[in-house]
């Protein structure tokens, strides 16, 4: 497999060698950054009682942000609807949110010309239970069941954020175990992307609309937000974040087509080997959460997104029309850059990348040229597996270096840390089946069902 | 005493098969039980402790010395009277119903452990009656609710009010924290404190074992 | 009076003709933007019974920006601490959080070497009284106690959003009364200008801080809010920003030194002929109010500000938090883009200005090459009223001809009044006494004491 | 005929001189009151109301518009029975204890004025008991507070609990509006609507003169 991007200097944000077309004229990755936002619920309850008020809540926000992307006269539009588990768990809620959204983003382009697409992510309910049941049960029947409905409602779009591998990532992440959390990424969780997309590619193409993409949110930006509060080494989110990338890439192996999810800070390297649109976060969804990569997020991004915001009110006016208006001046600004020369577009796009690069290990790994090194190693190896243990090898290389260059800054404590991940990485087996024989037989087994991820039982063998 | 510098270091490592060997040849060459306790393995707590206060230990850190620590105690707590091997406070946690994140709980809980708190955890998507069956069958002194989702909130106080019809509010504090809550929330839903993070949710479990603070 | 700035290559976010310096270690102006963060309280009542929860507050949003501003490593940090009315007339409830505020900053520089100032800007609580008492009065009284008060508990900078002629521009913006509105701005509120900032300059050189500056915020972004929804035309507010100038350079010519107010839109023109360095606010302050000149704004700023939010609850963090973190990383890229090469520095403000222009006569106005032109002109003339005068003549020129070039859009429905608008400036008496006569004449006269702005009444001519 | 029409282009032009010159004009050439009102200004006013939601007229045309039909109808009104002059409502209007701000409340009140309302503005900084006095002087059938600051919201909420007290909150509609106010807000404190902005506040004043909305 050879990278889809060549050259730094094709490495710009707004275009992507494989642009999609969806929803209502909406273009990503041809040329132009789009917004996308999302919203959510203020602290309510969801029942049968609150139903009609969620119904008005959401009408309320779409129609909020819909006004002033027309208004400010954005590029386009993409709005994101992720569900809430209340709505997963019974698709029927969910879908007449699809429909609501919808029926909003097509009156807008009718009467203001404003373009735009409704992606659907459905909330992954499947670890309601414990163990997990990843292909079957009622969970698994509810969210199958609201990507179908979602498609017929009005989706242009599918996303997930899938959890597979999640049961044993969370305790991983807690102790600092890249192994075991390797383990939940390229063993658990790329078999279960295999699994979920080639699904979910299914139900998009008999209902003719985009299978976007998945975010290792659950990994990454567990790692990233427990860094931020100083839990957990910034230089081990770093490794983790680029670990993450081949089982993401899986979905696009299935048939995805972008543009990848917001929170899915691996997309620099997805748009690098899978040449597919992209969309990011950065500063402009510290309403989410809090980072380190605001600006060098968006380096290369064909989506600028805000992640998520609740219906509260600020001085001027609801949450996500704040949101939205800050999205559109980003976009405004690429998109203005871009306008002037490719050369002006690098130019922006660098000094994005520098502001940011040189103050934690997770931005520099978002470099372009850290990401096409790396990019290239990953493209080379035949398996999720071996490509996780390529990415975590090369990123803890690249960051010892740059630190080592004094090209990056790695705070004092940190710094027994390269040598522990460098040791962790050295020792992964470089058999897969060694792996899984050796994670059978340990604790680790007990948090989840061999068979949900089609890995036969030690028993069984 | 050389041995027990090499349990005092294999606890700060955070190596519990150093620490387990230690402790058994200080067992062997005749140490008495509470003054390793006391000795070495307390002081090197501490100073995980300290190290981890000062940001120079991570949580994997602690949570490794706290397992080093625990397969120490695993060989010394037969050997121990009963009355010295009191918990600093028995904690029931989970996160409220409807709400599936746990990381954050499971954060607080295993900090909590580390701290000498007997803690059970009962997962996520905890309905109120799981709470109030767990006060009664572990004696809990405290009880930490959590939630990350906006809409899973209003669980919390639906927890609380059960455990007021339960009868036995008056027997625990109930914590709360999750990215969404606030102290604001905390107070008007009646809980008795609020983490803003997991060492604050500790260092606050630790105020409340004592019976200090009321918000 | 020639311009402090010559040409439009010296005119550049970060750099100020007379830079400031303020505060722990703060620069303003000298090669580097800053962030300026504002926060207010959550919906709460503000008495007895609520202090102790208001001062809780406090402690709790300017310590959680600190940390969030230090974890960034920011190059600085300028806080600024608006009273609300409650906190004026009882200025000791407004030292004490000045005291509060000052406390945590010493902090903060001390521990973490973070840099920083304290602007304070008592809330003007003159028009508390109608008709207004400017000079005299209870509510004068307890204003001039906050600012000596809060000079002594820990101000670095103070400030003001001074109202004097607001009695009058109200209702001249209601009915899009260009003829009153000036009379407001430029008779009233420069008269009344200069008696307060005679005042504040003087309350700043015994206490050695600095006089920041004013902002027309009650005449130019009430304008600004009131043609965002659409009620009064945009042209109309364009004129109305640039007319209300003279009145806020008063400040300077008085002694004020900058940073100019964030919400001080009229900014360029004040650096431009002043020299002194300014807090501007755009897509960053859509927490406040909704823009459109969101990115146009921070073209030639020195500080980079939020205008104000409440402590409520993100999903990630409180929304002060969120603020600085935006701007903080703001200001990381044009001090990036800067650090390159004036010409970089030059080519980041103009794709800021040109991705607004265009669209807005509100943004037209803030062009650096449009303010270099009207600011030439205001400098050449005598007085506020003729500066005035000039200015509006001046900025409905620009957008006239802009306009005919294709170079500006203007809604269908606003082109008449650009014929309204340039008839009305031609009708403007060329005698200041003439002005004042004719509108003393009027019912207007009925909306304020003559002698609270030195103005002699009819009668006693 | 042809005098007529010029009034209404007095009207539409917002020119309260020519209204009333032409009106007087009219009134000269022996043209029935209710003719003139009925047939002309009334017809101006709808056309001008349908330029102002169709956005090609600003507030100030709208308001200028209804001066000059107000110029006009200074001199017919001596002319008219009483009975066909009643207003749509009675309102009373103000900002609310603590607040300054006014510009948004004069808006809505001159909005209000201009959609045939007879309106008592109270100004700013408007304790409860003044509300209360308001509407009992004044038979109002429509209260509205502003509020612009998050710390003066609270006292809507004390304004409609005085009017409780006072046994008026029966007889009036409360309409609350202002940047930081919710539906939400509007709803918990019971009042009985919110305007996001001027024009909504106007076109709910118009329902609730109906009778017909609650939230
Ligand atoms: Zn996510
Ligand atoms: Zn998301
Ligand atoms: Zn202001």
């Amino acid at each position: 497999m050879s990278l889809a991007i060549g050259s730094l200097s094709e490495f710009l944000f707004g275009h992507a060698p494989r642009p999609v077309s969806c929803g209502r004229g909406l273009e990503l990755g041809k040329g132009t950054v789009i917004p996308e936002i999302n919203f959510t619920l203020p602290a309510m309850d969801i029942d049968e009682a609150t139903w009609p008020e969620v119904r008005r809540l959401y009408a309320e926000m779409i129609e909020g942000v819909c006004k002033r992307a027309a208004e400010l006269e954005a590029p386009g539009l993409l709005v994101e609807f992720e569900t809430l588990p209340a709505m997963t768990i019974r698709p029927e809620w969910g879908r007449e949110i699809v429909e609501i959204l919808a029926t909003c983003l097509h009156g807008y382009y009718e009467k203001h010309g404003l373009k735009n697409a409704l992606r659907v992510t459905p909330n992954d309910t499947r670890d309601f239970l414990s163990p997990s049941h990843m292909r079957d049960g009622q969970y698994w029947e509810a969210m199958a069941q609201l990507f179908e409905m979602s498609a017929a409602a009005g989706a242009d779009l599918l996303s997930i954020e899938s959890t597979g591998g999640k049961e044993v990532c969370d305790e991983a992440l807690r102790f600092g175990d890249l192994r075991q959390t390797i383990f939940g990424l390229a063993i658990l969780g790329a078999r279960d992307m295999e699994f979920l997309w080639k699904h979910l590619v299914g139900v998009c193409s008999k209902a003719n609309i985009v299978p976007a993409g998945d975010s290792a949110c659950a990994f990454g930006n567990t790692a990233m937000v427990l860094a931020d509060q100083k839990f957990i080494p910034r230089v081990l989110a770093a490794v983790i974040r680029v670990a993450s990338v081949p089982r993401s890439l899986v979905a696009y192996r299935m048939g995805a087509a972008g543009p990848s999810k917001d929170c899915a800070y691996e997309g620099p390297y997805l748009k690098a080997i899978a040449g597919v649109p992209i969309s990011m976060e950065g500063r402009s969804s510290a309403c989410a959460h809090l980072t380190h990569v605001g600006n060098i997020a968006q380096a290369v991004c064909d989506a600028w997104s805000n992640e998520s915001v609740q219906q509260v009110r600020l001085l001027s006016a609801y949450a996500p029309i704040v949101s939205l208006e800050q999205l559109v001046y980003d976009c405004r600004l690429m998109n203005t850059a871009a306008a002037g020369s490719r050369e002006d577009a690098i130019r922006l796009r660098d000094w994005l990348v520098e502001s940011d690069a040189a103050l934690d290990p997770q931005a520099w790994v978002l470099r372009p040229d850290v990401v096409l090194r790396i990019a290239e190693r990953i493209a080379t190896e035949p398996t999720p597996y071996l490509q996780t243990r390529v990415a975590a090898r090369c990123a803890i290389e690249e960051i010892a270096s740059a630190h080592r260059e004094g090209r990056l800054r790695v705070s004092p404590q940190e710094i027994r840390w390269i040598a522990k991940i460098e040791r962790e990485v050295a020792q992964l087996p470089g058999q897969e089946s060694e792996f899984i024989d050796e994670m059978l037989a340990t604790p680790v087994a007990e948090k989840f069902l061999p068979g949900e991820y089609g890995i036969e039982s030690v028993a069984s063998r | 005493m050389t041995d027990l510098k090499k349990l005092h270091q294999a606890i700060l490592d955070g190596n519990a098969k150093a620490s387990a060997e230690e402790t058994a040849h200080a067992l062997v060459a005749g140490v008495d039980p509470m003054t390793i306790i006391e000795g070495t393995m307390i002081p090197a707590m501490d100073e995980v402790g300290r190290l981890f206060e000062c940001q120079d230990y991570f949580v994997p850190e602690l949570l490794l010395s706290g397992r080093a620590m625990k397969a120490a105690m695993q060989l010394l707590r037969p050997l121990l009277a009963k009355s010295g091997a009191q918990p600093v406070g028995r904690v029931v946690i989970g996160t409220v119903k409807g709400d599936l994140h746990d990381i954050g709980k499971n954060l607080v809980a295993s900090m909590l452990e580390g701290g000498g708190f007997d803690v059970t955890d009962l997962g996520t998507d905890v309905s109120p009656d799981r709470f109030v069956a767990a006060i009664g069958e572990k004696n809990a002194d405290i009880v930490c609710l959590s939630a990350l989702l906006t809409v899973t909130m209003p669980a919390m106080k639906t927890t609380i009010e059960a455990l007021e019809r339960a009868g036995v509010r008056n027997k625990v504090r109930v914590l709360i924290g999750g990215a969404p809550v606030t102290l604001q929330y905390a107070r008007e839903i009646g809980a008795d404190g609020y983490g803003e993070n997991a060492n604050a949710a500790v260092a606050l479990a630790r105020e409340l074992g004592k019976g200090t603070l009321r918000p």
